[in-house]
């Protein structure tokens, strides 16, 4: 019997967020991620917007950069970069209310019908494929005009509609877990279905999950300001979209106020490159083959 | 032709129930197969220079004069049909298919003009006029019938006379504003017919022929060279659809139009100023306000402190109109009190700086407080004595950015006097629908306007009469006298005695707080000075006015 | 029914439905074709078969991991195919399984010591953790895995693939069951590890009279290590005897073709090989009669005798070396 | 002259720093109409010998030293162009797991043909599809099935095809990696047997890589064991697989292990003996003999020197500081 | 059952269960919808009753639901109160347009997209495919309407030399069918471009990672092995089979596309199914609204069902006949 010498240990895995670091776009993703929930956070605290703070007279409208109104102002006078400030909290918001709510949808779905299989899978996956197919953004429009527009039911008609992918993730992750022969070892040990769920499922799917639900957040950010653009945002809350909305419709852009259609269009770019840029790396992490970039 | 008006477009009242014009329609050129065979196969894709060009952000509804609501639709037909009468470009009476309108008493006899044809070669005759204004009459047919209440008889003793019998005596000649249609094309249909005829190819004696409609895209009429008129410059004029204002000012400096009717404030600033754009910033008939709820019918579900009238007193005093006009309306619109805009003339209703209800929070605090209206729980918020809160609900339409800033602005205001508003912005059909429930509205406070289609004070007027609630009045205002002073002007033929009873009738309106009415609005146009010259710059509008005169007179170039 | 027998399968048949797309059954795969035998308290009975001859689905019936058709499986005196639910799974610590790829068969993102203590926790063994934790580290220990303690914190992706096995040898034995189930434990393994990994299920079985169902398509292995072989083709038990038997004088064609061909690490020149053309049928398509007549060497050498065509023989002969052919004897 | 003589071979995977040497100054040589085979566990980097001789190497991989030379010509670093015209032509290579050898979307008529069409320009695209199914034919397929795509064939008939494909060339060495594993015993049968039928028909050189070394018994003319990247043996099959009672037999105490490690079924029926331990991780320097952490014969020079590879009898090398002593 | 008439019954499963779908969600508008539908106040019962038995509004909601399900079987999809017209015309009108535009710009993203996919997969790791796919990332963050705006903004107003709205030139008189034609390519550049920035990234990563997971099968060995050229190898084994997930991947795209659509349209008032919505949201015309969902949905699916069949006509693994 020979003692067993434990050979090639490789470095013991390093937490997530250590690998995320290690990656170029990962680094840049995080970065950007910590700075704009930064901003979000406190930017409104330090310059507040105050939607009433308008203009003292038709001078003041669409008035380029100053030292005062660091971005100018929007066509009813007011502060562009308090605004723009708090129209992140609106748009990280929705982003990941509904990525809550679509993660859990997603991940149950996939989970029972990757799982169980069966009928249960035909149906479910029935469902699944059904939302997958139908164009979400008309459907959005759709239900936001029907349900009205209010920031709650704007998050959860974003998350309502915006789970299948992850649903079809999750399944097919769980479908080949379940050929994975530990599965069945825990099923010949006695396991019930729930603990083979808790202990053997759930922990493999997470990372894929992970990946999955920071790219939803950036897709749940790009619908809100679409949304919102389309005239469906909540007229009580400023948001990026609302703000680029108000911009197309005063005229903003053929007047050339920049000041007033950047900030929040590269606001998105930025937030929406953020969670992207983690979600690949997430990815990158899960499926080594697609590195190489870093 | 008595029109509501939101910042971009001017809508009829009507349409807006019916929810027919905000809306630029999406609906386009004939599908993509026929896409290859283009509509016009000469010259060399260039357009004539006399081509009259105009850009508008909303669609015709229907050419038929009978059920058409949209100020687009009146304006392409006011080119393809004549009336008995016209508004010249001074907006005074001009002949029409009338050489002349004489009124006495109860009767107003019209003299028609000789060799007019219709457009398909038909001559012109009386029995023409005979069966419009009765068809119009009998059936109460369009937005004209209001004009006809009081019309018992309309007769053609001869070829060439008309005579409209009254039950009273009119101020206001309904044949300025009634288009005579062909009774050899209509008289075949039933009342029942017309109300769903489209009339796609209208026939008229005006100057213009009809030439085509695309839906969502554009309409062309083209001289008519057999018009009894001097005949106009312009060989063709189109109206071409934008959905978007910023789009449409584009192409009017690119030369793809020659003028804008309707230019929002924002976009206007920016057209100042700008190489061979004219702006013209001119008087309109029209105003924007904010309706309070006074119902005092019992299903109403209004907030009742509002039938308070030193609530209604105190917001009014609350608001700045000064900062509406440069906030929400970029400067371009003049502070409001009366009903009648300043175009009105003498009509035109200043109150005595004792009675001002505008910008004066320290009045607007001192109404409350004495009404006994206190802010008790530290919210800021005031009570009534039975602690009930001032909150209330205000609407504004989410696409008539102007109202809605302006109920911004409002909401503001009211704050810092211890009132909440609270805005929702709606769709226009739902805003219709919730204002004029007479089953029991369901509103504090909305913000929308009114445009007067005629050079005369009695529309305007007539709005908050008790008679037009189910009508025209939107804020269910029911006071007696207002009603009497109403009927006397209507019936004072003496022009003083008239203005001073108007003039009364306003203040009486502005001291009641029914309406707070923070703008008159200005008539915002631009156009190419190098494609059109001759354009008079007319209250009310170059064109989109009541007048059509600027289309005849203008001329091509410089 | 003899209280020796730790392992007794009867009349078993295993059935897999093959589906379409749209879930509709389109033909049934007979995987396990009415097989019958028993294994007795510490003995060890190989079952050696090409893959499709239908040992992994017997080993999976017995597990209850897919359900027979038919067919009753009695474990320490216990039938376990009725079982279900609670009584099902206080069953299960009678009989464990080894599978064949110790890659697969451990949970990556657990540790060692987890996977070892998961048996317990599933059972019901123990009262607390701690005493549990004592159990399972004593198993890794007697497993050869030292410093138990150090080595259960590890996980999967830092053991080698003898370690990992000797951690589901752990995680099976801690349960101290009656029946192993050993599917191809050792052909996933490099060759210099098999030989620590036989010796240690031999030890601890006969430590703990064990009894052992060893499954491997390796015939010589099997010859090695059971005390017993049965030869599986196409479902169906075609030779069953004592490993000298079945290999000295292997009397289906079958297995003599099997027997022929094993690898030997050593220079021979054999001249006898018999390579039997073709692959082994599909197991929704069993041929009629004799089931592998189709293949079979002895069938053509006898021009093609009706009654392999027309019957299909069962197992017969001394009970210590049984065969199913109608000509074996003839030879 | 071989026709394949590999010289002092080094391949490291990664870099210089961090890399690992799987190949560590390594011989192989392949006589005309040989046929070779070459053992050892996985990870001992024979599927990485192999692959660097037409340089098929994966990314990350690179030959550190040594030389390869085919035919006479040094390729060892010879350019994109050069070894194109040499692979599949002269040396083509039969690849482990057919099913994922052969390109899923291709007939495996036109897979056999296309190796053709590109060495050999004016053969017409009929011609080639014509000895495609005369190959197919003679690897025992039907040659109606030559417009079939792999999916249709099972595990034993895609090795089939991998095998009429690495014959389309003609060529003059085929390296077969791992040509029978995850095979049912009886189609490994097969398989080997066609291997052998084939190479005499075809006049091949064979390269025949296996990590089971039983298998190689009756099949090879001489047989290489490495481990650890080295190898540590090589000799004709007769001495390596040689009974107890020759005179010649293997010296390596790992390859004596191993033997030991297969039940011999001409034996008596003992339990196998395994090798303890594991084989050591290329990652961390290498002191001494690589197997001195598992051999039971370990004295203190095999801890501190790495034995040399010595020619112990004619053509029969060794890697052990006690090669002559060591008892089987 | 074989494949086509199953996959066949399956599109009209989802196409029933899209209208169905659809019936409920615009169902449950709260409100009458009769006052929706008449948008005037003062009805008298008569003319409340008439309305409803005209919109079928006057049964059980099965009852409204089977009425539904007949008018839909006559293509008959109400009727629009903001534009005074049946659903149908004006659909079939717009759908024309959007056709246009979505045809012209998939072509462009789909084979723009798969030639620097197969670039960048081909160069894994190198700096030229770490650019592409940085900017990949970056363009397909940005919202469509806002890259819209941004041209509009350069080439409508700073430098002026586009057309930014509509789908012709206004009042134009063109001198023969080619100049009709050209004066629509010119309309036509701003709002494809639009969609093709934005969508482009998506078919250069899938095609990306596919063509990367292909790089490292087995095959793509044999291929080298055969001593092909590179080229050969990249493209006859390679994006061959890295194009059969892209297929897959694709269809997802065209729902996403529809999305996309309904924002350049609404930029660039280009009159197709997107400004269409557009304005119906903003008029809550809701007919329109329930008729463009289910035709986009529909014209989706059919889409689906495309390209599932010429995936199985590309991949022998799965055949057409089964």
């Amino acid at each position: 019997m020979s003692s067993p010498q434990v050979l090639h240990i490789p470095p013991v895995k390093r937490s997530m967020l250590a690998q995320l670091w290690n990656d170029r776009m990962g680094r840049v993703g995080l970065l950007l991620t910590t700075f704009t929930l930064i901003a979000a956070v406190i930017g409104p605290i330090i310059f507040v917007f105050d939607s009433g703070a308008v203009g003292a007279d038709a001078t003041t409208l669409l008035m380029p950069p100053t030292r005062t109104h660091i971005l100018g102002t929007d066509e009813l006078g007011r502060d562009v970069f308090s605004q723009f400030l708090s129209g992140s909290r609106v748009s990280l918001l929705v982003g990941l209310m509904a990525t809550v709510i679509s993660t859990i949808i997603g991940a149950g779905v996939g989970i029972a019908a990757g799982f169980f299989t069966g009928k249960l899978d035909t149906v479910l996956m029935a469902v699944t494929d059904f939302f997958l197919v139908v164009p979400a953004m008309p459907l959005m429009i759709a239900m936001g005009a029907i349900f009205g527009q209010n920031l709650t039911i704007i998050i959860v008609i974003i998350g309502l509609l915006s789970w299948p992918r992850t649903a079809r993730i999750v399944r097919s992750q769980t479908l080949s877990l379940r050929e994975r022969k530990f599965v069945p070892r825990a099923r010949s040990l006695g396991s019930t279905n729930w603990r083979i769920i808790k202990v053997h499922m759930i922990p493999h799917v997470l990372p894929l999950l992970i990946a999955n639900t920071i790219l939803v957040v950036a897709g749940a950010i790009l619908s809100e300001a679409t949304l919102a653009f389309i005239g469906l945002g909540d007229p009580n809350r400023i948001s990026w979209g609302s703000m680029l909305h108000f911009a197309f419709a005063s005229g903003a852009v053929g007047r050339g106020a920049w000041w007033y259609f950047m900030p929040p269009g590269l606001g998105i770019l930025l937030i929406v490159l953020a969670f992207t840029l983690v979600g690949h790396a997430f990815d990158k992490i899960n499926n080594p083959h697609l590195g190489g970039s870093s | 032709m008595v029109s509501m008006t939101t910042s971009g477009s001017s809508i009829n009242r009507r349409s807006f129930l019916r929810g027919a014009a905000i809306l630029g329609v999406a609906s386009g050129v004939p599908g993509l197969l026929s896409a290859c065979a283009p509509p016009t196969t000469n010259g060399n894709g260039t357009t004539p220079s006399t081509l009259f060009k105009v850009g508008w952000k909303s669609d015709i509804d229907t050419l038929n004069p009978f059920t058409t609501v949209t100020t687009e639709a009146i304006e392409v037909q006011s080119l393809i049909y004549d009336n008995l009468m016209h508004y010249g470009l001074d907006l005074k009476a001009e002949p029409g298919l009338a050489t002349q309108a004489v009124a006495s008493g109860n009767t107003i006899t019209y003299t028609l003009r000789d060799g007019v044809t219709w457009h398909d070669g038909t001559p012109f005759s009386a029995d023409d006029v005979v069966y419009t204004i009765d068809l119009i009459a009998k059936n109460q047919l369009g937005i004209n019938a209001q004009y006809l209440v009081d019309l018992t008889s309309v007769e053609a003793p001869d070829a060439k006379t008309v005579v409209a019998t009254f039950s009273r005596p009119q101020a206001f000649d309904p044949a300025l504003v009634i288009p005579i249609v062909p009774k050899h094309i209509w008289s075949t249909k039933t009342p029942d017919d017309i109300s769903t005829f489209d009339n796609a190819a209208p026939v008229g004696t005006g100057p213009f022929t009809f030439g085509s409609w695309t839906k969502g895209q554009n309409a062309v009429v083209n001289r008519n060279d057999k018009w009894w008129g001097t005949k106009p410059a312009a060989s063709s004029v189109s109206w071409t659809l934008y959905t978007n204002d910023d789009l449409q000012a584009q192409a009017l400096k690119s030369g793809e139009i020659d003028i804008i009717p309707q230019v929002p404030p924002t976009i206007f600033t920016g057209l100042v100023g700008t190489d061979g754009i004219a702006t013209a910033n001119l008087d309109s008939f029209s105003f924007h306000h904010i309706g309070i709820n006074v119902s005092n019918d019992g299903k109403s579900k209004g907030n009742p402190l509002l039938l308070d009238k030193s609530i209604r007193q105190a917001l009014s005093c609350a608001l700045d109109r000064n900062q509406v006009v440069q906030i929400a309306y970029a400067g371009l619109a003049v502070p409001a009190a009366g009903l009648l805009p300043p175009s009105f003339g003498d009509y035109y209703y200043t109150p005595a700086n004792a009675d001002v209800l505008d910008n004066n929070p320290d009045k607007a605090n001192a109404l409350l407080d004495s009404a006994g209206y206190t802010a008790k729980d530290g919210d800021g918020i005031r009570q009534s004595k039975d602690g009930k809160p001032l909150s209330f609900r205000i609407l504004a339409i989410s696409t008539t950015t102007v109202d809605v800033r302006t109920a911004q602005l409002f909401v503001e205001s009211a704050a810092k006097v211890g009132i909440k508003l609270e805005l929702s912005t709606v769709d226009s059909d739902t805003m219709g629908s919730t204002v004029y429930n007479t089953d029991g509205p369901d509103w504090d406070l909305f913000v929308w306007g009114w445009d007067s289609g005629v050079n005369d004070p009695d529309y305007l007027l007539g709005v908050p009469l008790s008679s037009q609630i189910g009508g025209n009045n939107d804020v269910f205002y029911a006071d007696k006298e207002y009603d009497a002073m109403y009927d006397a002007q209507a019936g004072e033929l003496d022009h003083a005695k008239r203005v001073a009873i108007v003039q009364e009738m306003q203040a009486k309106f502005y001291s009641d707080c029914a309406y707070i009415i923070p703008v008159y609005l200005k008539k915002l146009q631009a156009y190419r000075t190098a494609s059109w010259s001759n354009l008079q710059e007319t209250p009310g509008g170059i064109i989109f006015n009541f007048t059509r005169d600027n289309y005849l007179k203008a001329t091509p170039g410089k | 029914m003899n209280s020796s027998e730790a392992l007794v399968v009867k009349d078993l048949t295993v059935e897999y439905a093959l589906k379409s797309r749209t879930g509709r059954i389109q033909s049934r795969a007979r995987a396990v074709d009415n097989v019958s035998f028993s294994i007795a308290t510490g003995e060890t009975l190989a079952l050696v078969g090409e893959s499709g001859s239908g040992k992994s689905s017997i080993a999976n019936a017995i597990m209850r991991l897919v359900e027979p058709s038919v067919g009753s499986i009695t474990v320490a005196g216990r039938e376990v195919t009725s079982l279900s639910g609670r009584d099902l799974r206080e069953s299960r610590r009678d009989y464990q399984m080894i599978f064949q790829d110790p890659f697969e068969s451990i949970d990556p993102r657990r540790t060692v010591l987890d996977t070892v203590m998961e048996s317990l926790i599933v059972s019901g063994i123990g009262e607390t953790d701690a005493h549990r934790r004592e159990r399972a580290l004593a198993a890794l220990e007697s497993v050869g895995l030292t410093p138990a303690p150090k080595v259960g914190e590890r996980f999967a992706h830092q053991l080698s693939g003898g370690q990992r096995q000797r951690v589901a040898i752990a995680a099976a034995m801690v349960l101290q069951p009656k029946l192993l189930v050993a599917d191809e434990p050792v052909s996933m393994l490099d060759v210099s590890l098999r030989a620590g990994i036989l010796r240690l299920m031999q030890k601890l079985g006969s430590d703990l009279d064990v009894a052992c169902l060893f499954i491997t398509h390796d015939l010589s292995l099997a010859w090695m290590y059971a005390d017993r072989i049965a030869v599986l083709y196409l479902g169906r038990i075609v030779e069953e005897g004592a490993p000298a038997d079945i290999i000295g004088n292997p009397k289906h064609p079958y297995t003599q073709a099997l027997v022929s061909v094993i690898p030997i690490p050593e220079r021979v020149n054999k001249t006898e090989r018999t390579i039997l053309t073709g692959e082994i049928p599909d197991s929704s398509h069993i041929p009629q009669g004799c089931r592998f007549h189709t293949r079979c060497p002895l069938y053509r050498a006898l021009g093609e005798p009706a009654s392999c065509r027309d019957s299909d023989p069962s197992l017969s002969g001394r009970a210590i070396h049984r065969v199913a052919c109608h000509h074996s004897t003839e030879e | 002259m071989n026709l394949l003589d590999v010289r002092n071979l080094c391949v490291r995977y990664g870099s210089e720093q961090t890399g690992v040497l799987a190949v560590d100054t390594v011989d192989l040589r392949i006589g005309q109409g040989e046929f070779v085979g070459l053992a050892g566990e996985s990870g001992c980097g024979k599927t990485t010998l192999a692959m660097a001789i037409p340089n098929l190497l994966p990314e990350g991989a690179t030959v550190v030293s040594g030389s390869v030379t085919f035919d006479g010509q040094d390729i060892t670093h010879a350019s994109e162009e050069t070894l194109n015209s040499i692979r599949w032509k002269e040396i083509s290579v039969i690849f482990q797991g057919a099913l994922n050898a052969l390109n899923p979307v291709k007939s495996v008529g036109w897979q056999i043909a296309e190796p053709m069409l590109a060495h050999d320009s004016g053969l017409s695209d009929k011609d080639a599809l014509a000895r495609a199914r005369e190959l197919l034919d003679a690897v025992g397929i039907s040659k109606s099935r030559s417009s079939a795509y792999p999916h249709e064939f099972s595990g034993g008939m895609r090795q089939r095809v991998m095998i009429a494909m690495a014959l389309a060339c003609k060529p003059k060495l085929v390296i077969a990696d791992e040509p029978i594993t995850a095979l049912d015993v009886m189609t490994q049968a097969q398989i080997l047997d066609l291997l052998r039928s084939l190479s005499s028909s075809f006049d091949l050189s064979l390269l025949l890589i296996s990590h089971d070394l039983s298998v190689l018994a009756d099949t090879c003319d001489r047989v290489q064991v490495m481990y650890a990247g080295k190898a540590v043996e090589s000799g004709s099959a007769e001495t390596i697989f040689a009974s107890a009672d020759s005179s010649e037999s293997a010296a390596h105490p790992y390859t004596n292990r191993l033997l030991k490690s297969y039940p011999n079924i001409l034996h008596e029926r003992v339990f196998i003996d395994g090798i303890p331990g594991y084989p050591p991780d290329l990652s961390l320097p290498q002191t001494g003999c690589r197997f001195a952490a598992r051999c039971d014969q370990v004295q203190s020079v095999c801890r501190t020197q790495e034995p040399a590879l010595i020619e112990l009898h004619t053509n029969h090398f060794v890697a052990c500081h006690f090669a002559e002593q060591v008892s089987r | 059952m074989s494949y086509l008439p199953r996959k066949l019954l399956q599109v009209l499963g989802s196409i029933f269960a899209v209208a169905t779908f659809n019936f409920f969600l615009f169902h449950i508008i709260p409100g009458d919808p009769i006052r929706l539908i008449a948008r005037t106040q003062k009805l008298d019962p008569e003319a409340v009753a008439e309305l409803r038995k005209k919109f079928g509004l006057d049964g059980s909601i099965i009852h409204q639901y089977l009425v539904y399900l007949k008018n839909l079987a006559h293509a008959d999809l109400g009727y629009s109160f903001s534009l005074h017209e049946g659903v149908g015309s004006v659909l079939l009108r717009a759908l024309g347009h959007t056709a246009l535009l979505l045809t012209v710009s998939t072509l462009i993203v789909v084979i723009i997209g798969i030639a620097i996919g197969v670039y960048a997969g081909s160069r894994q790791g190198k700096k030229s495919d770490s650019w592409i796919v940085i900017s990949s990332l970056v363009f397909w963050s940005m919202p469509t309407f806002w890259v819209g705006m941004l041209l509009v903004f350069v080439f409508g107003v700073w430098w002026g030399g586009l057309p930014i709205s509509g789908i012709t030139t206004p009042n134009a008189v063109y001198s023969g069918s080619l100049s009709y034609m050209m004066d629509i390519a010119r309309h036509l550049i701003l709002p494809t471009l639009t969609l093709a920035l934005v969508d482009i990234a998506f078919f250069i990563m899938i095609t990306r990672t596919s063509l990367i997971e292909v790089m490292h099968e087995d095959y793509m060995l044999t291929a080298r092995g055969k001593g092909l050229s590179r080229k050969t190898v990249v493209w006859k084994h390679g994006v061959r089979n890295a194009l059969l997930p892209v297929m897959t991947a694709s269809a997802l795209y065209i729902s996403a596309l529809v999305g996309g659509a309904i924002q350049v349209e609404v930029v660039y008032s280009w009159p197709g199914m997107g400004l269409l919505m557009y304005n119906s949201v903003l008029a809550r015309d809701y007919p329109v609204l329930e008729a463009c969902f289910l035709v986009s949905s529909i014209v989706v699916l059919l889409a689906n069902f495309a390209s599932d069949v010429l995936y199985r006509v590309l991949d022998p693994r799965v055949s057409v006949a089964r």
